[in-house]
Order: C-alpha cells, then structure tokens, then sequence
C-alpha cells in the first residue's frame, strides 16, 4: 500500500506557495522539514484553548496541559520504542540533548586518561560538545575517519576502541554524506569494549529505523523540527540505569525535590533533567507531528522516499561535471554535490530564482569538508512530501543555471 | 465484604449522582471527615507520603495475608481521596490489592479533573499501596 | 490615557473559554501569560508562509525567517535598551539564561574560595544554579535574608559583600511575594564591592522598569512565556565586555567560526552562545508580544495593573483569617495569601470550580516557604488583561470555598 | 569621478531596469568579470575575508587620504557584489568612504534577497573597508 503523495502535499500548506513567481520546490528538509496542518493546528489549539503551565498547576487549564505534555511524552516514547516514558526527556533540540549527555555524563564517569570516539562524519552539534568535555574533564578525543565513499572506516574505529573508552557518539545518518551508518553493529562492538554509546539521530529518526531498544542505544537524540514538528523542541532517550547516574545538567524549577540552602535533593526522571517552564506547546505539536507519521506505514513512507533518492542520484549524475558525495551502499534521503567550475554557493543562489531551495555551505561539518578537500557543497535534501516531480525541476534548474553561468 | 471491583463500581454509581465537580468534592471531603481518625501513634515520619503540595500519612498493615490501611491528610481533599483508596483496599487480599486496576479514578473523571496527581500526592500512595501489598502477598511481611 | 481594557481583553482570545460551565477568571499569570491574537497569528504565519532554517541558507525562505529572527532581536534590544543587539541571546527561558551564566561566568571567573551572593527570596531557577556552580567551582554561597514584610535585608547584604564577591544574583521581582526589589541600589552596591550582577527579571519585565542600561545590570533574563509570548522561548541580556571574557556554554551548530579534529574557535556574539538550530518561532512570537505591548504607554499598563492590585489586597484583607504575604512597601500584581484552618491546595482546587485559576504550593521558592514557616500558599497573580472584576470573582469564590468548608 | 552617493544612486537605476533576480544576477556576474583580475602576489591571507560560504580577497590602500581597492573572490555573486563596493568606494576621500551610508543594497532590494550577508561575506567586507577606510582618514595607515 503505497503512500497517496497528493493527500501529503495537501496537507502541508507551504508547499502551495510561490517563491519569485514559481513554485515552491522545497529541498532543504535535512535544515528543516516543514509542517503539517495538524501540527500548526495543535500548537493554534493550544494557545487559543488550554495555554497554561504545567505539573504543578491546580486548576484546570493547567491539567489539560499537563495532560497534553505526558501523552506527548508517551507518543515519543512509542514511536521510539522506549521502555519507560521517562526515559524521554525533552531538550530544544539534538544539540541541546548531545550537551546534556557530554556534559552530565562526563561528570559522572570521564576522568582524566579516558577516552572518546566521534566520528569524522559528525555535525558539530556531535563534535564540538565532546570536544569541550573533553577538554574539561582530561579526557582524549579519538575521531572515526571515512573511506572515498563516505562510509566508516570500521577497522580503525575497532582499533580505537579499549577499555579507556567510556563513551562512543556517532551519527546513524549523516547530514552532510545522506550516509547510514551501520548503527547496529557500531553498537555492539562499543559495548563489548564496555562503552557507552550516543546514537544522532538527527537525520535518520525520520526516515530509516528508529527503535531504540532494537539499536540498544544508550542515548538517542533528535530534533522535532526536522520531523515535522515545531522548533524549539528535541527529544533526548537515555537508558533509566544512565538517566539515574548522571548528575542534572540545568539547575531550577521541576528539577528539584527539596531545596533549602544548605542542600537540594533532585526530582526523579525525566523531570530531573528538565529544569525551568520546557517549551510545553513544543512536544505537543512533536506529537501531532508522530501521529501525523503514524496514519501511514513507515515502510511506505521509506519506500517513497528512497524512489525519490534513487531517481535524484539518477539524474543528477546525468548532469555534465557533477560529482556526488556519499556513494556507499546505504544511503538516504541527502544528495550533496558539486559541478565543476560552479560555486556552490552561485549554484544555490541562482536555483533559488528558479524557486528551488537547496542548502549550500559546510552543512556545519567542517571535518567532512576538509576529509573531501572541498569548502563546501551544495545539498538537495528529501522530506515524505518531495517527488519525482521535485527531482526534476531541481535538475533542470541546474542546467539553466549552466547555460547562465556559460560553462 | 464487597470485592475491589464491587467497591470501584458502587463508587463509580455513588459519583454519577453528583453532576456538578463542587459536590463531587464536597462529598470527597466528607468521605475524608468520616473516616476513623488516624491514631497519633501512626504519624510518623516512615508514615509520611509527600505529594508537592500536600502532606499523607498513611498506616500500612499485613495481616494473613491481608492489607490494612489507615490514612490522613493535612488537605481535605486529599484526605477523601485517600477514603476512597481505603474503601476499596483496606481488608482486601495482599494479592487482589496488587493485581487489580484501579479503574475508578478514570471512570469518575477524577484522575483528569484533579490536578496532576503528582501534585496531590495520589500516585505517590498508590505506589506506596501497591508495593506494600506485594510484600505482603509475597508473605515478605 | 488609560488603556482600554475591553479592547485588550478581546485580544486574548483564551479569555472567552469557561471552565467547569464558568467563565474563566485567569488569576495565574506569574506562572505563564496568555498569548494575544497578534502572537498566535505570528507563530500560525511563520509556520505557513516562511518556515526554514536560519543564518546558513541560500534560499528565500531561509532569508525571510533569519530576517524575522534577527529582527526580533532588535525588537527585544529596543525594549529593554541595550547597547548592542548582539548582547540579546536567545535562551530557551529564564531558567537557561541563568544556568549559561553560572555556568560560563563561572568558568571564567569564579575560584576556590571566591563568593557567590544569592537572596532567601529566590525562585529555585536562581537558586539551585548558583549552588551547582559554587560546588563545581568549590565557592562559597551566601543568602541574603528577608524581614517578616518579604523585605530584602541590605544590611546584611552589605556585610556579606566582599572583595571574594565574584558574582549577586537576585530577582528583581519575587514570584512569592510580589516584593519589588531595590534594583538600582543592589546593584550599585555589588558595583562598588567589584561583583558583577544578574538580574532575574522574569517577573518584572512585564510589569516594571526594564531598562538594562538605567538599571546597569550586568545579566538580565526573562521568559518570553511570561511576557505574553511564546513557550520555549527567554533571553538574557549580558554586557559585551562579560559576554566576550566568558566561554561557550553548549557546543555545536552556530556557535563555531571553524572546527577541525584538533581545534575549535568560536563565532562571534551572540551566536557564540546560540548552539544548534534555536526556537526560530519563539523570538518571532516574542517580538509580536512585545510589539503588542509596545501599541500602549507602558505607564498605563503599570497604573492599571496597580490599580488592581491594591483593590486586590484591600478586598482580599476583608476576608476573615486571610493573610497576606508580602507586605513591603513597593510591590507588583502578585498576591500571596492563606486563610487559617484552610490548606491552599483545597482552597485552589476549589476555585477551579468556580472557574478561578490561581495557583498553590511552594512557587518553586521552598526558602522561602522555609521562612514564612508554611508549607504553601494560594498566589493570585495579575497580567494586564485582569479588572477589579476577575477580583471580585476571586474574593467571592474564595466566600463560597469558606462556606462550602463550613469553616 | 561621481560621488559615492552618486555612485549608489547610479546602481539603483541600473537595477531598476532589471525586474527579474535572474536577469540581477546575471548582470551581477558581469560586472565581475569585468573587475580588473586582482594581482596574484595580492591573493595573501591578510587579505582573505571569510564568509561562511565563500572566500573574498580584499586589496586595501591608502594614499592621500583615499581608499583604492581591489577584489576578488571564488564565488562569482559575491565577487558581482565585491565590484559594486569597489564601484562605490574605490577612489573615494577616506572620510567620505568611513562615514557615508551603504544605502544602496536597501534601495535595490539586494540586502533582502540575498542570502543572509553573514552567509556571502559581503558584511564582513563592508566592515573590513569601513575599519580601513576609518584608519586612512586618520591618518595611521
Ligand atoms: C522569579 C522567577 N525566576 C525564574 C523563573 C523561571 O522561569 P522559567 O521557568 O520560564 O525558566 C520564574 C518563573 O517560574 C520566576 O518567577
Ligand atoms: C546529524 C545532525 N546532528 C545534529 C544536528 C543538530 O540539530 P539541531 O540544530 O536541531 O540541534 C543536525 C541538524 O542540523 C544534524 O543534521
């Protein structure tokens, strides 16, 4: 049963829009996928209807709220397949969470000698945060370097691993190389080296597998914007036996149990992490944006959208002079390239006349780009609402960019 | 002696004939008024169930099997919610206390129209009760 | 000119919703405000029209939303008078800004045996931070008391500043008692003893004197949620000079000029402490809250919501048994009570079905509950939507609680 | 030679006769291609300007009080945008160059439409000319 691309289109009411007199070709979801209407309608419901703060409240408007954030809570918690709805703590976004976890469980278990494993194929969202912990707690940076085809090379990372390893942070996709990394695999061999193991999900809990326990991921994080949802709101899923060991990250209100001025006892999961007023309408609107998911069958949804990769990489290597990144087996939903002669940046300034928005840059990962010898890229990035269609106003935007540019 | 369910439902039946929520909590408090009076030998602090707004005290008891349970509130409401708990516990099988759903919270409305529960502290005793009645079914007690 | 109540009360559309068959009375503005039409239409807009990842794009959505973003910034700028736009940082709410700053002034400039001054009237999110740090940092932390009128005790703050004062971290308005604190005179006296200051201003933003610069504070944070805007959303004012001398907070997106395996150099203010793809919505929604109030004279919000108040105190101190907390001589739109023999979560929940909302408990300021020797109270709070009505409504639903309770 | 604000003026008209941001860009290509090629021996990393995106190299002199530049950079929008600064202030009094307002990007929308100018550069130019432009006047270059 496949997915009915038209109804999808329909309820994304963006995508009716023009951009310099065309119409919107809206390639730019590894940024930021857009919404559906039930999303900006739970978040419209919730301002005009039942705002109010949470957890403590005593009157009505604040139960309803209470109300709408747990089940939100327990709509995550599902979609991931966590064991316990507290093991789902929300943050502003994958960055804020990778912080969270460099920060609390450097404290608790990274000691000067140690040592830490990211890849060169991290966002700097899953880089920089090591780094500083790193730094802080005397610890040593140890970095994953990638093959030609932007894919892992997993015998070094087999020779990093020893018994100094406390902790392994990789992305399962990349969004610079659309890369699936072999998340299981890279699991089980932390373990087994007594590691623990961060799992970015950033690009993959939308589009590939997303079962925490089935991964056995220790902490897993993601953005609600990039599935979906609202900004502002993020998802870290951390192990209870984790969760309970590590010291809280933000000091203030819902974090606390007891505080006199002598000492201060800390409130139990999730709420031990989630200091101050959280962004209540975010994980409402993260919810409706599941639930939303959950009217179809993920596997359509990845069907789809890998029929859409696959003719995109197809017809972009049509083009004369243009070269792709990230050509392992496994990839998804991100076309990152480049053509001879053509900045990127030129390229992704002029398709945006041709109303097609492409990402250009670094994509924030300066590591792979000095690894592929480049400044930057340009990125066509896939979200469920995206086609054929899609693909080839994209591809015929660059060709008129070619004959413009006369090359 | 009625079963927990007959007591959850006869609750249920009790709460359909109070439409408006200010009699619900007016015949809460007075459930909560007519319950025998905690002796004070049992306010202690192993006793105390700390719900964020609201202090419970609650007697737990093992007895053949059997839990036994006294309670009392510095709130009001909070003291008739704890009378409900005790109707439908109290003097029940160690076994039956831990395997039953409570169902009548949800089928009066009063786990969605209370405030959090973690606010009032009723999670809190039920958990306490449950556990309780775990050890004791488990004859740890 | 006074402003026009019905006017505004019709701005706010949750304020025509009933509770419980009543009409609501909405009495719990310390903990979260309602949101106006203009703020809803703003979120509901960006979300429809231009919603896209900022400051990295080359696309036109990209350019809409970091223009609205960065605008927003200004408004904020312009509405609490700071020098530089890059001195607004964007934070998830109070609670985060004042975490950032424990935690990066104290990296920078706090030392075994130096001293943190907080006050005994502290809302935990300026509390518990400060802890946090000062054991990190192995400082010394110290509390300035209040009187039995909910008073600050400057004398003793006197005493307790030092040339070991690093930093004095207090609010400017307490969310328990609705004391105004001497802003300008704490201030000044930390200056002369060499400490910088942070000024929790969640509570007085709204309501009072928010002018960074006439104030001279050092840090000042307040919650967008609080101010009629957004959830999720806060800011923290810092001056450029401590801005600049302090490290990064979290790592990641944003924050970085260049990364490489071996080295990392940070973006410039305010992005240096803006890691990851922030809460676009939120400042966008915030500066349509602030804009909002900007359509009125700041000084007839501030006489009409004393104007209530007072009329609140008066016809709440008629109540038999009724105590007010709190009674300095400058507060603002908080109002904090018991009645004897009544415990404030009966006397809350019971309200509720008359379709008041007010809030009970400890307000996340358990000192202070410590020092006033209760549990909790019952806290009516104003925003500038409440009359002289929504008070009539509290002291007689308030009647019918003491009668219902036969007391 | 025309004044700055003549200068600016100038470009505002030429853009006006171009409606469409395809036609702008290519036209901005153009002219900067036409740029004279910035010698090699000034493509030196003092002289680099970095934007997030692309690189410009910016050749900055001073004689007599005037600011004279030269530019280049690998993206060719950005480099389009280099010669219109370079159009605008090269030659000009330095005093003129520091205090008169770019007014002109505004006026042709370009600021706007154009990727955020941290993304391109073209703020971190503007800066580096006002920066030079202000020692030249004076007098410490
Ligand atoms: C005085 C004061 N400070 C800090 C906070 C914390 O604000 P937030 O929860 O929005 O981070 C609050 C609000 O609850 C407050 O009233
Ligand atoms: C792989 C990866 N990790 C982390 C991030 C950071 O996510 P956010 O900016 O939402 O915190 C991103 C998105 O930019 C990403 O693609």
């Amino acid at each position: 049963m496949a997915i009915n691309i038209n109804h999808i289109r329909n309820d994304f009411p963006i995508l009716k829009t023009t951009v310099n007199g065309q119409p919107l070709i809206y390639l730019d979801n590894a940024a930021t996928t857009q919404k559906p209407q039930t999303v900006i309608d739970a978040v419209t419901q919730y301002y005009t209807t039942y705002n109010s703060n949470i957890h403590r409240g005593t009157h009505h408007l604040s139960n309803l709220a209470t109300e709408a954030h747990e089940n939100a809570r327990k709509t995550v918690q599902t979609y991931v397949n966590a064991e316990h709805d507290h093991e789902i703590i929300f943050t502003r976004g994958t960055t804020e969470a990778i912080n969270l976890v460099a920060f609390a469980f450097g404290e608790a278990f990274v000691n000067p000698g140690d040592e830490v494993i990211v890849t060169e194929m991290e966002h700097h969202s899953n880089f920089v945060p090591w780094q500083m912990m790193c730094e802080r707690r005397q610890a040593r940076f140890r970095v994953v370097p990638f093959n030609a085809d932007g894919v892992l090379k997993l015998d070094v990372f087999e020779n990093l691993l020893n018994d100094k390893t406390r902790i392994v942070a990789f992305n399962h996709v990349s969004n610079s190389l659309g890369t699936v990394n072999p998340a299981r695999q890279i699991i089980q061999m932390a373990h087994e080296a007594g590691a623990a193991v961060l799992v970015d999900a950033a690009q993959s809990v939308q589009h590939v597998d997303h079962d925490v326990r089935a991964l056995d991921a220790d902490f897993y994080a993601f953005s609600g914007h990039k599935i979906y949802g609202p900004t502002g709101i993020g998802v870290l899923y951390g192990k209870q036996s984790w969760l309970d060991a590590m010291p809280p990250y933000q000091g203030g209100g819902e974090m606390i149990e007891l505080v006199t001025i002598d000492k201060t006892t800390y409130n139990k999961l999730p709420f031990k992490f989630e200091a101050g007023t959280p962004n209540i309408v975010g994980p409402i609107g993260l919810a409706a944006a599941i639930d939303y998911l959950n009217t179809m069958d993920f596997n359509d949804i990845v069907a789809h959208e890998d029929d859409v990769l696959e003719y995109g990489r197809q017809r972009l290597l049509e083009v004369d002079g243009l070269k792709l990144y990230g050509n392992g087996k496994h990839h998804t939903s991100i076309m990152a390239f480049n053509i001879d002669g053509i900045h990127h940046y030129d390229l992704g300034t002029l398709l945006d006349t041709k109303g097609v928005a492409v990402r250009t840059g670094h994509h924030c990962t300066q590591p792979i780009m000095t690894a592929l010898g480049v400044e930057g890229t340009v990125r066509a990035s896939l979200g469920l609402y995206n086609t054929r269609a899609d693909i080839d106003a994209l591809v015929t935007g660059i060709q008129k960019v070619i004959t413009l540019l006369g090359r | 002696m009625p079963t927990i369910n007959e007591t959850q439902a006869q609750i249920v039946e009790d709460f359909s004939f109070l439409p408006q929520w200010d009699e619900r909590y007016a015949y809460l408090i007075e459930l909560g008024q007519k319950m025998d009076p905690l002796p004070e030998a049992y306010r202690i602090e192993e006793n105390l169930v700390r719900g964020c707004q609201s202090t419970v005290w609650l007697h737990r008891e093992c007895r053949d099997s059997q839990v036994f349970l006294q309670a009392d509130s510095d709130s009001l409401i909070v003291k008739g919610l704890a009378a409900l708990l005790m109707q439908v516990f109290s003097g029940q099988p160690a076994e039956d206390v831990e395997k039953t759903d409570l169902t009548f919270l949800s089928a009066t409305g009063l786990n969605k129209h209370l405030s959090s529960q973690r606010a009032n502290g009723l999670l809190a005793m039920i958990d306490e009760i449950k556990t309780f009645a775990k050890g004791c079914a488990a004859g740890d007690l």
